[in-house]
């Protein structure tokens, strides 16, 4: 097996009574593509949430590379990307400014070529000088990959990357993430589109009520009958 | 370091373009300062108060109350499109962000409250002569001292479902011994007094505004951690 | 059980406390000589001056703990900074109604602005801030990061408190005490002082262990109810 | 008619179900408002200067900024969703929009002048005999007309979309004339003197709350459509 | 053929020098459901703005049952629902309360039946008491549908009511948009998904850089090859 990059141990996370993700294990190595699929409310942005370090767990921690994330501890964070439901933009920001604000906080010192390839590739490269409030809804999802993927993080987490985008942007998005499977990075992804879903995952699992009620590999995965699988997994649980 | 350095920086540059591009605070403090430099000049009668002696009172309740606005929407900005927590879970210390976010507020309320000393200047017709970079580093110092406090706690009741309405009851009993040297100090150089007379209340000002930054340093990743 | 234990060990304490207090009150109206400036009225100082300090330590402790809980994140320190805030509270507004008592006759007046008075009211002010915050959020472990938070700065009021009286002018009398000099005060009153303090300690510690108790009651019932909810 | 005032009262109910959420702002405005009290204490030395003179200017500095700090947060909460774009798409003329935000603002605004007015008295120990009722009137019908143009104010500089900077510019003057009506008249009762003297004043700021609600009313449409 | 409802008369939307919306004609009859594609920035959400009212157009105008759309009226508001990208919903509002509001500014007198019925339908009955801040992305989602039909409107406007729904609230969607189909209504959805947005369209249009590029019917789209069809469109187009 490659090299262990993105663990979590008995990750819990509740919000005053409401337990939103229960007793998580999960452990990946370089090269590994998971795909959580569950119903809504089931945990998964949250669990995402605790393996980017943006909250904190209730119970359980998370590991990087063997290393327990401390929070106080900014160098782990190079290497993590995240696209959350929120874009994390500034709407009367320009395009450019947004990224290269992010750039520099990152410590990036080839912005000037850098940005314009990003926006080129996520098809932006009109729109660097609008703000963003000015962006379609498609756009600034463009805008917020291009942003979560500035720094090239060995470790990416994608919430539900797909939305919004039309037909040729999801073509572009699917590239980039068969891009990433070089064997170097390890990307968790959330979405509720099963094929898109499966398509690129090396592992599956499905999150109901917070814990993994299903996991398994591709192989498992039957095609046409997983979907099927999916509701039996969901209504088994919920 | 470097990276420190270029980090704060990186934000600064951020929170002041976005105050340039929509004007928000800036409008709103300047507002409250003209207005209130207004309501002084009608609600005191000049016969029988002299202006001198109420004026530092006056500058320093303006630079309070519009410092308190400003402050109050540091973090509105950033909640938008929940810009805060992508700026938490980038490389960037917290400390380098509460730093970043206390220097473009002193920023704004600086530029404001040397505002509103010369706006006070002008209707009370109060003569500073030499005293005038006196008055400035005092209402600098103060200035620093307030927003060192008010980023902090601003952070904190933003978090709080109260909001806005909090920061003051958390800011104003930490921020009146900070007040009474300021005004002291402002008072007695508007009175014409040499500097030497403040400098010990000077002192403790800048005492109080290096104090205040160290602590929110300190103490700002536990307010805004997830 | 520890809890309930440190809960009879409370009330015990408590018991000894007021006891105590009714021998301090024994000391202070029958034993001790009366002050010849202010006559009868100065008694009220062993109260006043005494709950002053166990306010301090209390705000103190609370914020120790406080900056404890930050570095370890351990409930129980959280509860400890809330417990004893809640004392500092008390026995702070001893003083906020003593000070005033005593105000009327020496000074005519029962307040009057005041670096010393007003600096104390504040303390008292911060620390209502401090459970406002803790009650304002709907995720109770923020809350309790931003009480620390609170209470950390808060007691930083403290030294600024006592010093006020020497350096502005002011009504409030000056140490007589708590000087680099040591005390400069008969001996019958120190030790009526000094024991009123011990006995206002002792108080403090039976509340505060009667309360800790209760809170970590409550912690495990809520911890419980959770556990079975799922 | 009824739906019309129903819809009122909607928006009026969310408005303050949305403040009461933020629990205790009253309770909150009241320890603003003694804190307020106790940092002017400070900074005005009571000995050159008497509390009367200055009571009704700092009434009403209290005034104005909980006003822009109230007003400020209206179209703030609405933004957060597009909400008011969920209002204006409603079958809710635009003017009973601005009528519903305008009352409730005013209800916050006003609870939190008399709670200052009362504060104030206690602490300057201020004398207001049979004034009371004059002041009070005097309070609400400022911050009637405060909230009347400030909530317009506000529309415009939340940036709905009309929004550039030179509105709020031109609004702000406004408020002036209001703001020394006010305190000229309140200051001339907490002096005790008869209400007879500042009958004058009082009609002119209830003329003129009364004419920035019908401005308001009538200009709110052009400054939220898109 | 049936009553016109909607209609659309050389709209044009400019947002400074970018022209979102150009000349679109359009009319739709009752109990049309006009399904419309279109890249990322076409101008597809700009167009669904205009149709509601909630949006002037620069030039053009749209009419409602051959009335013109008259700002200072609102009387047509109430047969026009909107589902924008935005929730118009409250944060710090529960469920219920955000439901209830809306409720009474449309005037409703029912809600207390209405409410709880509307909230089983989108499966979020459990949460009626829960703020909304305190939802999930697809629970949001699932409340601002429920927002947009809370009033029975003729006229129902949805861009990209999909977003976040996971498979089985995207199955409910699917039963609420087929009942829409009674005859009575006009619906114009606007998706990137193909296949979702073809299986209930009576018409389906391709908008391309503010102008509708193709129209067709159902009739017109051959199942599988619409896919080939639509990227012919936008290729040619753009
Ligand atoms: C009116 C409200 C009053 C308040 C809030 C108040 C508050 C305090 C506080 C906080 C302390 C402890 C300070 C320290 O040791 O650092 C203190 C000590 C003391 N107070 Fe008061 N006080 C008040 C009125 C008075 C009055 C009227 C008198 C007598 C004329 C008085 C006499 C003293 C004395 C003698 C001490 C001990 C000083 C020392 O040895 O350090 N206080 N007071
Ligand atoms: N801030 C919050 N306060 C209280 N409860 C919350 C909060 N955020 C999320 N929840 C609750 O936690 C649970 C999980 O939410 P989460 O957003 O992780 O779900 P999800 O799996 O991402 O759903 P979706 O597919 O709809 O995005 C939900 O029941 C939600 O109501
Ligand atoms: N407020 C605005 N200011 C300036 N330009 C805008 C504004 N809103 C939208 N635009 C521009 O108008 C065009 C159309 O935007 P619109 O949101 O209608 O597209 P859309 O078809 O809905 O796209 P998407 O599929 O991404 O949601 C885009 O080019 C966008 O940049
Ligand atoms: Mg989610
Ligand atoms: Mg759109």
């Amino acid at each position: 097996m490659t090299r262990l990059v993105l663990e979590a141990k008995g990750l819990a996370r509740e919000y005053g009574p409401v337990v939103a993700v229960d007793d998580v294990n999960l452990s990946l190595g370089e090269g590994e593509f998971l795909t959580v699929f569950g119903p809504n409310g089931a945990g998964k942005s949250s669990l995402l949430g605790m393996l980017g370090g943006a909250m904190r767990p209730t119970r359980g921690h998370v590991l990087i590379r063997g290393q327990r994330l401390a929070y106080s501890d900014v160098e782990w964070r190079h290497q993590v990307g995240i696209l959350s439901h929120r874009g994390f933009l500034y709407g009367q920001l320009t395009v450019e400014e947004n990224l290269r604000f992010y750039g520099r906080l990152f410590g990036l010192t080839d912005l000037d070529q850098r940005i314009p390839e990003r926006l080129e590739r996520v098809g932006l490269a009109d729109r660097i000088r609008f703000q963003v409030r000015q962006l379609s809804h498609g756009m600034r999802q463009r805008l917020s990959l291009a942003r979560a993927l500035l720094h090239d993080p060995d470790v990416i987490l994608l919430d539900e990357p797909y939305t919004g985008l039309d037909p040729s942007a999801a073509g572009v998005l699917r590239g980039v993430l068969a891009g990433l499977r070089d064997g170097r990075r390890t990307v968790v992804m959330v979405t509720h589109n099963l094929k898109e879903g499966l398509e690129l995952a090396t592992r599956v699992a499905i999150q109901v009520s917070g814990r993994f009620a299903w996991e398994g590999t591709q192989a498992d995965v039957g095609g046409e009958a997983f979907e099927r699988h999916y509701h039996r997994v969901v209504e088994g649980r919920s | 370091m470097r990276t420190y350095i270029d980090q704060i920086r990186a934000i600064i540059w951020k929170d002041l373009v976005l105050e340039l591009r929509t004007r928000e605070r800036i409008a709103a403090m300047g507002a409250f300062a003209v207005l209130a430099a207004i309501l002084f000049n009608f609600s005191i009668d000049t016969t029988s108060t002299r202006p001198e002696d109420v004026a530092a009172g006056l500058i320093w309740m303006t630079l309070v109350f519009g410092g308190l606005l400003g402050v109050g929407r540091t973090f509105y900005l950033e909640s938008q499109d929940n810009a805060l927590l992508g700026l938490l879970t980038s490389p960037v210390p917290k400390d380098a962000i509460y730093l970043a976010k206390t220097l473009a507020n002193f920023a704004l309320l600086f530029i404001v409250s040397v505002l509103v000393l010369g706006v006070f200047a002008l209707f009370f017709g109060l003569d500073l002569g030499a005293n005038v970079g006196g008055i400035i580093l005092v209402l600098g110092l103060g200035s620093l001292g307030f927003v060192a406090l008010g980023t902090l706690f601003a952070a904190i009741s933003t978090g709080t479902t109260m909001g806005e309405t909090l920061l003051p009851i958390l800011v104003f009993p930490l921020l009146v011994p900070m007040v009474i040297y300021g005004v002291t100090s402002t008072g007695r150089l508007i009175a014409g007094r040499p500097f030497d007379e403040v400098e010990g209340n000077v002192r403790m000002l800048g005492a109080f505004a290096v104090a205040a930054l160290a602590a929110g340093a300190m103490l700002f990743r536990y307010v805004v951690e997830d | 059980m520890a809890t309930a234990g440190m809960r009879r060990g409370g009330t015990a304490l408590t018991l000894v406390g007021l006891a105590g207090l009714v021998f301090v009150y024994w000391m202070s109206f029958f034993w001790v000589s009366t002050e010849i400036n202010q006559g009868v009225v100065q008694r009220i100082f062993y109260v006043h001056v005494p709950a002053a300090w166990t306010s301090f330590m209390a705000f103190g402790f609370s914020a120790l703990a406080s900056a404890m809980y930050l570095w370890l994140r351990d409930d129980r320190l959280d509860r400890a900074a809330l417990c004893a805030a809640e004392g500092g509270l008390v026995f702070g507004t001893i003083v906020l109604t003593t000070g005033p008592l005593w105000g009327k006759i020496a000074w005519g007046t029962y307040w009057t602005w005041e670096p010393r008075l007003t600096l104390t009211l504040l303390l008292w002010f911060i620390f209502v801030g401090y459970f406002m915050v803790r009650n304002s959020t709907e995720d109770p472990e923020k809350g309790k990061r931003f009480a620390a938070v609170v209470a950390i700065i808060g007691a930083l009021d403290i030294p600024f408190i006592h010093m006020s009286v020497i350096w502005f002018r002011s009504l409030h009398p000056e140490p007589v005490v708590a000087k680099p000099d040591g005390p400069s005060l008969p001996a019958d009153m120190l030790t009526t002082l000094l024991t009123s303090l011990a006995v206002f300690t002792v108080i403090f510690l039976g509340l505060f262990l009667y309360r800790y108790a209760l809170e970590g009651l409550r912690a495990e019932a809520d911890l419980r109810s959770r556990s079975t909810a799922t």
